[in-house]
Order: structure tokens, then C-alpha cells, then sequence
């Protein structure tokens, strides 16, 4: 981990509020493990203080070059989306623990399931997966057509399906919808998005094997205060794991959502 | 001579800096971001009797120069503590300021008894914000009879020297400070949190689960500041100040006050290196100011 | 229907935005800025039996979101007020909310039954911070017998509503609020500003010549958020919300916390064209939420 | 007075920490009095809170321009020096008072005295007065000759003495010495500058006729807050002016200094 002011390289509006962030900075190179997040820095002064958590959604190690995707949302990434080529951004990272990309052998089928936000760090995933040989399928659900990102960039290395809650694109209702109406075959679940999805996975889905990838609001993102834990299951009730620092990526089943 | 040398009851500090309780955690984390032993001490995160889970989440908000935290007392209880938090610590060689908390005068006197000796604990710092459930729930930190009579008990068992950290949520604040002071405190802490809330738009809702929090941040510290400055001329015991300390200006203002030394909290979740920033910092600030040692300024402002 | 439109007694608003006392003078100075008839209604300078000059210069300093004053009740005196300062606003027909001071409980009485026969003023605003030279020096409004014994004796003599402004400088807001519920207030006005201080790093000395001042703007909002939430659900008569408030998202969220209409105070400063331009976006926020009537909103946090 | 976004058209450094900005506005045309200000916010947040009141230094009414001239001070002036051509400042103004012009008649001579950041509104006042006809002289005093500015912009209507207290350029010494030493034959004296200053040309040079400009903390800039009192002369304990809307420019003997 490491805090650098990294440069902007280019922004980009790629859906309704989505937006596609590219910095440049040493300490990209660290960043090796899909899943894990960094923590920015979007204001000079002390509005809003505290920094926004945004999950890695891309790197290119030769270039030095982090892509982030994100959706404004509040006065952060409202801040966020202002900047422009050449100015910096106070980022520190890369934090938490990201997804396991060695579990699977060479052959073995993933099922990627994105939901809305939560699709960026399954970008990076997918891509070092594919690497690995791994076979992927992809599932992103969205609210609309208008919503929808990425999707011919997961067609990259994946079988994509979507679903959007107004069926104005792919599949009319939830990603766990698509995954029930074609039985997928696979080895392995990597979930990132809204807990209700990934409750809803969990409780019907019933994966056997696979992470999903926990939001929470924030203080020092690197497990000093105590903001962001969750309770773990068939733990004491005193248990916990904290989100940044033990997460964001958990085995399914491991905590409460 | 290091002229950033502080010396209060128990602690003697190479530095007037450390990170106050509940923001730094046990310090490992931050250990993996810088060498600790540079800090002039550490306080660690509120311990009670038994483990804590806290509050539901989410356990923090902002707002404009601040943030609200609700974290419930979250620690692994004083055997946890004991057995694995202490231990890292020992490698910095920096005093220890050991935060303790309770929902009885009892829970405080165990913990404080047990803490105090551990030879790593320099001293102890009683967080007099929670509230006491035998008494109905008022808090230890707004009455002066009630704080007074926990200050006495834990001064009985401890081994340390024992600072008391004051509520800001109080009428008048010097006279909780002289209550403990009486009671037989080594030295305060001030200030802990203001109690705020913010409400979100969209849900209609506190943001917090526990609706109401602690506010912390730049946007306290003139409350901390006219509190350090009223307490200090009325007490002969030293302060540790604290409340929106976010660089070494911050540092002088508040020793100017009249604190003896400050805790950092907030500032590290904006940013994890602003201790060492700030010891770096400061001694280029006292010679802008024409100062030798930083002690010289100690209540400079009503001295 | 006026979906803006909120009444409280004695107050019939047009929309719930007041400037603060204190923070607008007598209205003639932004009259020459905008048409003070799009306001709610205005609340006036604290009044007192004499004129005073107030206390010594500089009377204002910065803080992170936030600024600290020590104006210290400068004002003509009830007799220059009623005379100079009341008729101008006899055109522009809204409710005059009219802020009363003093040290002895007799000052506010006598200014109380004075102002209160005013055909001009609508409700009586009770500053209950100021210090009771009488009783040695403590404020009125820190005690809760004591404020509920002058909300009483101001009572008695007052023709129109009173308003009780309560500070926030206290351990237990709701005791204060409920002893004036008790003693007749028909309202209540929160919070005041929170007691603070700056220190100047070149002079070593505080900003302000009188040393201590009350901290106001969006550093505080959370502190007037949560106390409002709580005092709301502990009393039957309506609250003025006032803290930190600069656009019409922070009025939603104090309506929300219970408020029933707002003060707008440290904002003017910031931009004297604040108040007609919450106003203005209020009724497009309401449509946003889904909102018919913003008296809907009023208490929604906690209803 | 009025509100208005205005643009700066030019920020150039003149002197050790002193700037000089140059901003256009329909604003402008409401700014024919020498003497008034305009209160500036410099930022976008609340940090600085309060706008800054800076005194009106030279007005292009064809052009709608206005141009201060400002020392970097503090937070608030460090911000304004930031700003670069194209950015907009947030003026509120012209308030106050300003001098007044009109007091002398053609032929008649105005002794000019400004201290440090207190020149600038002399500047557009000698201006104004020249164009009157009136004999100007100016006597500008500074730390040293690092912090001398708009000497030779004063030369252009005025004779011009310079004093530094290092007298590391013109009369060693202060403006009062000056004008001690030469004597000068005025009807009028015009002043700005410290407070100290004001004070030291009330005792030791006793104009009989004149103003002095006051400067104050101020909160709201416009008479409601009260921030800005000064005690008048011969007044009652309670009686006042304000800085910002009775002044900042007082005929000399009316307000306590
Ligand atoms: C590990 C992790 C990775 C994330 N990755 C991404 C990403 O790649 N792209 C993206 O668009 N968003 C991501 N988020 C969510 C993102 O952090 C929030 O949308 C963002 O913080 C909102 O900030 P704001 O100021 O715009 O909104 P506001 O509502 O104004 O924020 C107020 C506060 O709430 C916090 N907050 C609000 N929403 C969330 C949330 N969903 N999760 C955590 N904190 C929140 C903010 O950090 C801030 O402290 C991630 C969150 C986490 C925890
Ligand atoms: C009527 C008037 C006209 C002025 N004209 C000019 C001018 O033309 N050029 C120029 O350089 N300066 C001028 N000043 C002074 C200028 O306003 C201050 O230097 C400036 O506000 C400092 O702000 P800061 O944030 O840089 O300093 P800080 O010290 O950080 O300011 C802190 C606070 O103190 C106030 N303050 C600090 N110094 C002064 C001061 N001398 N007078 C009033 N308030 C002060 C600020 O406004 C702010 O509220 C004028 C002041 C007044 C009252
Ligand atoms: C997330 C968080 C957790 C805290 N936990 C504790 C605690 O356990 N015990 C305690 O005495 N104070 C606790 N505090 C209060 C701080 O120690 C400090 O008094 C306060 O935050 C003011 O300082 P700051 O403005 O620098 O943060 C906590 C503060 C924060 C922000
Ligand atoms: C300069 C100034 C003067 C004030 N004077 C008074 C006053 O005379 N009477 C009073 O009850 N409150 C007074 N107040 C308090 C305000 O009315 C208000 O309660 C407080 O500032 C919080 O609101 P704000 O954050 O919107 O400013 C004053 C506040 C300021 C900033
Ligand atoms: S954000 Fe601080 S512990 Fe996770
Ligand atoms: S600054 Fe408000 S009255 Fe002068």
C-alpha cells in the first residue's frame, strides 16, 4: 500500500452517471490482485473529508495505468467526475484482500455476477482469469438499457448475459433470473454488488464455491476504526471481519450479509 | 536537546504527538504504513471487560469539516487486549496510553486494575463518555459527582497514572475538569466527541444505524480549543488536547491553549501519514515562530 | 394551496425561511439587497433595556465551516428599536420574529412587556444566553430552573407567543427544553451558537478581543440536527431549527429532524441572496422527494 | 451593490507577496467611487466561510474592469492569488463609502498617504481627483524596497515620496517623517493604512481636513452583523459607526482610532 498523487489520464461518461477514470502513477504496480480497491482523496479542502473507496477496474502494468468505473452518486464522485486530464488525485492503495484467481485450474468454468456498481472489479477478474484459461461466463445486471456499461468488454473474455429490472435490455429482472433460467455449469461464483442481490444469490442461487465482494461505508479503509465490519457466520456474536482490510472479497458463506 | 521533548505524568514523549483512541486502532495497521517508533506515543482503541461487537453499521457519516462515528465500543475485550494486541506494540518503544471503558464503575475498575499492570501501558485514559447503566443511563461525563466518584475508584487499583477524558457535551466543563482533578486525575484528555446526526435525503432516515454519533474533525476544534484554554487556567494538572488537529499549525494552536501535548484522531483516516507529517513539520513552525523548545508554549495564550 | 406555507403561534409563514437574530440586523440593510416580502418572516436583533455598544473589536474569526462571533448584544435599546428600527418593516407584512436579551430577569421582562405590545412584532424570541450577572455570572440558559423561571415571569407579561432560544452549551438539551415546555414557552428556537475559540499563531493571543465566541454555520448543523431530533420528540410546542443551515437540502434535513421552520443565519454572510434562494429551489426539492406540502416532512426522521 | 460572477482577466505579482488582479463585470460600472470595496469570495467550499473585503484599486469603466491590488496574507488572499485568466471570482460590491472627491476645487492640492496594502484605493483616487484638477502629492510608505508598489503609477498624476522603514529605498523611516520633513503645503489630506499609522498622522501631523480609511474584521460587509463598530468621537459609550457600510472611509476626527 501506498499514497501517491496519481495523474488523471482521461474521463470518460460511459452510461447514465457512469463514469470511466483512468490515472497513471507508480503505484499501480502494486496492484495485482482483482478485487482489492483504493481509497481517494476527491477535495482539497475538508467537503466531504473523509476519502471514497473504488474498487480496481482495470490495470495496465506497462503503462502504469489504473482504470476505475464509477457511478455519481454523491458530492465524491460528483467531485470526481470534474477532474480532468493532468489534474491529480490523491489515491492510496491498493487496500483489502481481492479475489481468489488460483483457485480454479486451467478449464474450469467461472460465473462472474455483476450488479450495477459492482461490475468494475469483476472487469479486472475476468481478465485474469481468462489468463489463466479459465472459462468465464459473465451475468451483469443493470436498472435499464441507459445503465448499462462494459458489456462488449466482458464479451472480450466471456459469454455475456444481462438483465436489466425494466427489461429494456437483456433479460427482464435480476441477474439471479438469467442464472436460474439457464443452469449454468461452473466451478466457481465471484459476486460483486447491492447486498440485496447478494442475499438473493446466496439464498437461491446457493453457490457451493465463490466470493462475493462486501460495500460498506467507510472511515480509514485500512482497518483502523472499526467502521466497516460485518458479522461472520456461526461466529460469537462479538465476531467480526472488517470489510477493508479482511475483505472486500470473502468465500461465500464465510460472513453475514 | 530535542526541543519537541514533552514530559507529562508517565509519558515522556520525544514528540507532543500520538493518535488518539479509537482512530488508530492497536496500531498494527498503521504499522505497516510507517515505523511507529517515531510517534511520541500511541492510545489504543477503548477496552471493556468482555469482547464488543458495537453498533450496527453504518457506523459513520460526514459532514461539512467533520464526521459522525458510532462505533459502539468495538475491542476484544481486556483479555484479547492483553493477549494480542499489547505485545506488538512493544518493538516501538513508545509509551502506550491505554483507553478504558465500561458501563459500570466496576467494569472501569477491572479493566483499569488489570490494564495498569501491564508493563507496556504507560498510562491509562478513562473514557467517561459511555453511559452508566446502573445509573439509569446517564453518562459518566456529564456529571461531576458521578466522575469524580469513578475517577477516585480507578485512582485506588491503578498502577499508572490515570487521565481522565472529558465529554465536550457538558454546561460547564471546568467544573468536571476540577471534579476529577480533585478525584485524584494525573492529567485530562480533552476533548472527546460532540453528539450529532445527520439525516439522509433519500431514506428519510439518520444515516447512522444508531442514529446519533460522535462528531469529530476541523469542525470541533474551536470548541476544543476554548475548552483546553478555560480548563487549563483552572487546573495544575496537564492536558492532553485533541478535536480536529489536521497539521502542525493545529498542533501549536492548541498547545497555545494550554495543552501539554495533542492526539491526532481523524486526520489519519485522511490521511495515514499525518503523524509523522506533522512531527516533521513542526520544527521548521517553531522557528518561524522563534520558539526553542515547544514546551515554552504551553498556555501561551493566557500566560 | 401554498405548499410552502407552515404556521406556527403567532407566526404565519408563507414558506418556513426566517433570517436568524443576530445575523440580519433590523432588515434594512438586505432590503436594499432584495424585497424582504418573499421571506417567511424575520427575526430581528436582540433587543436589550439600553443601548449597548457591545464588546471590543475584532468581533469575528474563521474556523473550518464555520466562524465564531462575540458581537456582544449591540443594539439601540428597546426605546431605539421601537422607534427607529421597528417601522421600516411595517411594508413588507410578514411576521417579525423579536429577539429579547438581558442580564437581571427584570431587563427581560421589562423589554419583554414592552416589544410584546408592539402591533409590528409577532412573537417574542427569549435569548436565554446571556450570562445572569445577578446570580453570579451563569447563564440563563444552562439551568433548567432558571430558564423555566424566567420563560414564567417573561410569560406573564408577554401579549404575543414567546420563543425560547435555547442554547446548546449544555449537558441535557431536552431537560432544558421540557423546563421551558413547562413554564408556558409557546416555541422553542435551536440552537444558538456553540461556545468556541481561535488563536492567532503571530499574536499568540485569541482572535477575538473577547477572547470566547459562539461557533455558528455548517460546522455545527449536526449538532443543532441531533438535538433538535431529540428535543422534538420530548415536546408538544414547535421548534425554529436554525444551525449551520446554507441551502434548501439542509432545511429538509432539519423539517426532518423536527423543525418546523428554520432560521437562516451565518449563510447571509456568505451570500446575501441565500434566504429568497432557498425559497426559490425549496418547492423543485419537494417535487424531488415526492413532497406535497412541506409541512409533511416535519418530524419524518422519528414519525 | 449587486452580486455577480466576475472574470478575471489578469493576476500578475508586483512586489514581495503582492499582487495585482485585474477582473471584468458588469459590476464594474456601478464602481465611480474611489474609496468604496468589494467583499470576495475565494472559495467554493466554507473554507474560508467569509467573503474578503478588498478595496477598489483602479476602475476601467469602457472596458467594465476593475483592478485589486492585494498582499497574500492569509488562507483567503492565498486562494485569490490562485486564480488564473478565466477563472471566476464571486464579488459582492462596490460597497461603502468612499472618498470624497469633490471637496476640493480645481487648483487645490490633496496630500495622499498610504501605507502598505493601504494604497490601493489612493490609487483610484488620485486618478479621480487629478481629473478634477486637483495638485497631488503622494507620500507612500513600505517595509522595505522589496514590498515598494505603484510608485511610478502615482508619479503619472502625482509627485511622489517614497519611505521604508529599513530605508532600504526613499526616506528612511515612516510616511509621518515625510511629511514632517517637507513640510508640505495641502487642503486636504487623504489616508489609508494601518491603524497605527492613521494614529501616528492624527497625533503628529494634525490634518485639519481629510479622511481616513478604516479597515476592520468584517462578517456579513453590508451594516447587519455588527462585526466592523468603532467608537465615535465625542459620542455617547454606546454610540458607533460601522466600517462596512458607514465607512471604510471616515472624515478624519469623526471615529475613535
Ligand atoms: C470496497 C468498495 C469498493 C467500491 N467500488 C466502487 C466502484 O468501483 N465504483 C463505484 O461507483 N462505487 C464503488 N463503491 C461505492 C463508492 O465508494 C460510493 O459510491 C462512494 O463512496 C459514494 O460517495 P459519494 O460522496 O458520491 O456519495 P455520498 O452518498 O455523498 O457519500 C457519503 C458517504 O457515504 C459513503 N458511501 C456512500 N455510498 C457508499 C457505498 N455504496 N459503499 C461504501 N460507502 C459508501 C461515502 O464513502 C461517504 O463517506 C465501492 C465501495 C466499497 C466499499
Ligand atoms: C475595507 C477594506 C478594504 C481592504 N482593502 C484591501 C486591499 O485593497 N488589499 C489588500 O491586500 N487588503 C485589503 N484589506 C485587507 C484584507 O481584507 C485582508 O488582508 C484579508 O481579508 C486577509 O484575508 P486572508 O484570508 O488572506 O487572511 P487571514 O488572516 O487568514 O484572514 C482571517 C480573517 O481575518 C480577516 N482579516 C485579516 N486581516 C484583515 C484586515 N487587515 N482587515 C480586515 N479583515 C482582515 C479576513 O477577512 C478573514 O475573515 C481591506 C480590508 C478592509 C476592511
Ligand atoms: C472512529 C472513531 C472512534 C473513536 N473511538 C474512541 C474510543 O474508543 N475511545 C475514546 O476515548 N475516544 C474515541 N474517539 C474519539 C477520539 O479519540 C478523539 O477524542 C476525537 O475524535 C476528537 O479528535 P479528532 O477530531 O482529531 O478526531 C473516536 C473517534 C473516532 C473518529
Ligand atoms: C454575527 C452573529 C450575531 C448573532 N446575534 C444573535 C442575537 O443577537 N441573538 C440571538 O439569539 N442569536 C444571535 N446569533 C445566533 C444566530 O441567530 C443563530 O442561532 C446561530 O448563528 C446559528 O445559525 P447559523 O449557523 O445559521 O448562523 C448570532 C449569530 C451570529 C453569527
Ligand atoms: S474503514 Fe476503518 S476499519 Fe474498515
Ligand atoms: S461587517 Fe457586518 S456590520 Fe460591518
Amino acid at each position: 500500500m501506498k499514497k501517491e498523487l496519481v495523474k488523471v489520464v482521461s474521463q470518460k461518461k460511459i452510461a447514465r452517471d457512469i463514469f470511466q477514470l483512468v490515472v497513471k502513477g507508480d503505484v499501480v504496480q502494486m496492484m495485482t490482485s482483482p478485487g482489492q480497491f483504493v481509497h481517494l482523496k476527491v477535495s482539497d479542502g475538508y467537503h466531504p473529508i473523509l476519502r471514497r473507496p473504488i474498487s480496481i477496474g482495470d490495470v495496465d502494468l506497462e503503462k502504469n495505468e489504473l482504470t476505475m468505473l464509477y457511478r455519481k452518486e454523491g458530492i465524491g464522485t460528483a467531485l470526481l467526475s470534474e477532474k480532468k486530464p493532468g489534474d491529480v488525485v490523491d489515491l492510496l492503495g491498493p487496500l483489502g484482500n481481492g479475489f481468489g484467481v488460483n483457485d480454479l485450474k486451467k478449464g474450469q468454468t467461472a460465473l462472474l455476477v455483476g450488479g450495477g456498481i459492482g461490475v468494475p472489479p469483476l472487469y479486472y477478474l475476468g481478465k485474469e482469469l481468462k489468463k489463466r484459461g479459465i472459462r468465464i461466463i459473465s451475468v451483469l445486471g443493470f436498472q435499464s438499457a441507459a445503465d448499462c456499461f462494459y458489456e462488449e468488454k466482458f464479451a472480450e473474455f466471456s459469454e455475456v448475459y444481462v438483465s436489466t429490472v425494466d427489461g429494456s435490455k437483456g433479460t427482464k429482472g435480476f441477474v439471479t433470473d438469467v442464472i436460474l433460467q439457464n443452469s449454468f455449469d461452473y466451478d466457481m461464483l465471484y459476486s460483486c454488488g447491492p447486498t440485496p442481490m447478494l442475499k438473493a444469490i446466496e439464498t437461491n442461487i446457493q453457490p457451493e464455491k465463490g466470493y462475493f465482494s462486501l460495500e460498506e461505508r467507510m472511515g480509514c479503509g485500512v482497518g483502523a476504526c472499526f467502521a466497516c465490519v460485518c458479522h461472520v457466520k456461526n461466529g460469537e456474536p462479538f465476531d467480526y471481519v472488517k470489510i477493508c482490510s479482511n475483505g472486500p472479497v470473502f468465500p461465500i458463506g464465510e460472513v453475514e450479509l | 536537546m530535542n526541543r519537541l521533548e514533552v514530559n507529562l505524568p508517565g509519558l515522556t514523549m520525544k514528540n507532543p504527538i500520538m493518535p488518539a483512541s479509537g482512530c488508530f486502532g492497536f496500531g498494527k495497521e498503521y504499522a505497516k504504513v510507517y515505523d511507529l517508533s517515531v510517534l511520541g506515543a500511541i492510545a489504543i482503541k477503548a477496552t471493556t471487560v468482555e469482547p464488543r461487537f458495537g453498533n450496527p453499521t453504518p457506523r459513520v457519516a460526514e459532514t461539512n469539516a467533520g464526521m459522525l462515528n458510532a462505533i459502539g465500543l468495538q475491542n476484544p475485550g481486556l483479555e484479547g487486549v492483553i493477549k494480542n494486541e499489547l505485545p506488538a506494540l512493544e518493538r516501538y518503544q513508545i509509551p502506550i496510553v491505554a483507553n478504558i471503558a465500561g458501563t459500570t464503575v466496576e467494569d472501569y475498575v477491572h479493566v483499569a486494575r488489570e490494564l495498569s499492570k501491564h508493563p507496556l501501558v504507560s498510562v491509562l485514559e478513562l473514557n467517561i463518555s459511555c453511559p452508566n447503566v446502573k445509573e439509569g443511563g446517564i453518562q459518566f461525563g456529564t456529571q461531576a459527582k458521578v466522575a469524580h466518584e469513578l475517577t477516585k475508584q480507578v485512582k485506588e487499583v491503578s498502577k499508572k497514572p490515570v487521565y481522565v477524558k472529558l465529554s465536550p457535551n457538558v454546561s460547564d466543563i471546568v467544573e468536571m475538569a476540577v471534579a476529577v482533578e480533585e478525584a485524584g486525575a494525573d492529567g485530562l484528555s480533552m476533548i472527546n466527541t460532540l453528539l450529532g446526526m445527520r439525516i439522509d435525503l433519500k431514506t428519510r432516515k439518520p444515516i447512522l444505524a444508531n442514529k446519533t454519533g460522535g462528531l469529530s474533525g476541523p469542525a470541533v476544534k474551536p470548541v476544543a480549543i476554548r475548552m483546553i484554554y478555560e480548563v487549563s487556567q483552572k487546573v495544575s494538572i496537564p492536558i492532553i488536547g485533541m478535536g480536529g488537529i489536521m497539521c502542525a499549525e493545529d498542533v501549536i494552536e492548541m498547545m497555545l491553549a494550554g495543552a501539554s501535548c495533542v492526539a491526532v484522531g481523524t486526520a489519519n483516516f485522511v490521511d495515514p501519514f499525518v503523524c509523522p507529517m506533522i512531527i516533521e513539520q513542526l520544527p521548521a513552525l517553531l522557528d518561524r515562530m522563534g520558539v526553542e523548545k515547544i514546551t515554552d508554549i504551553i498556555g501561551g495564550s493566557w500566560k
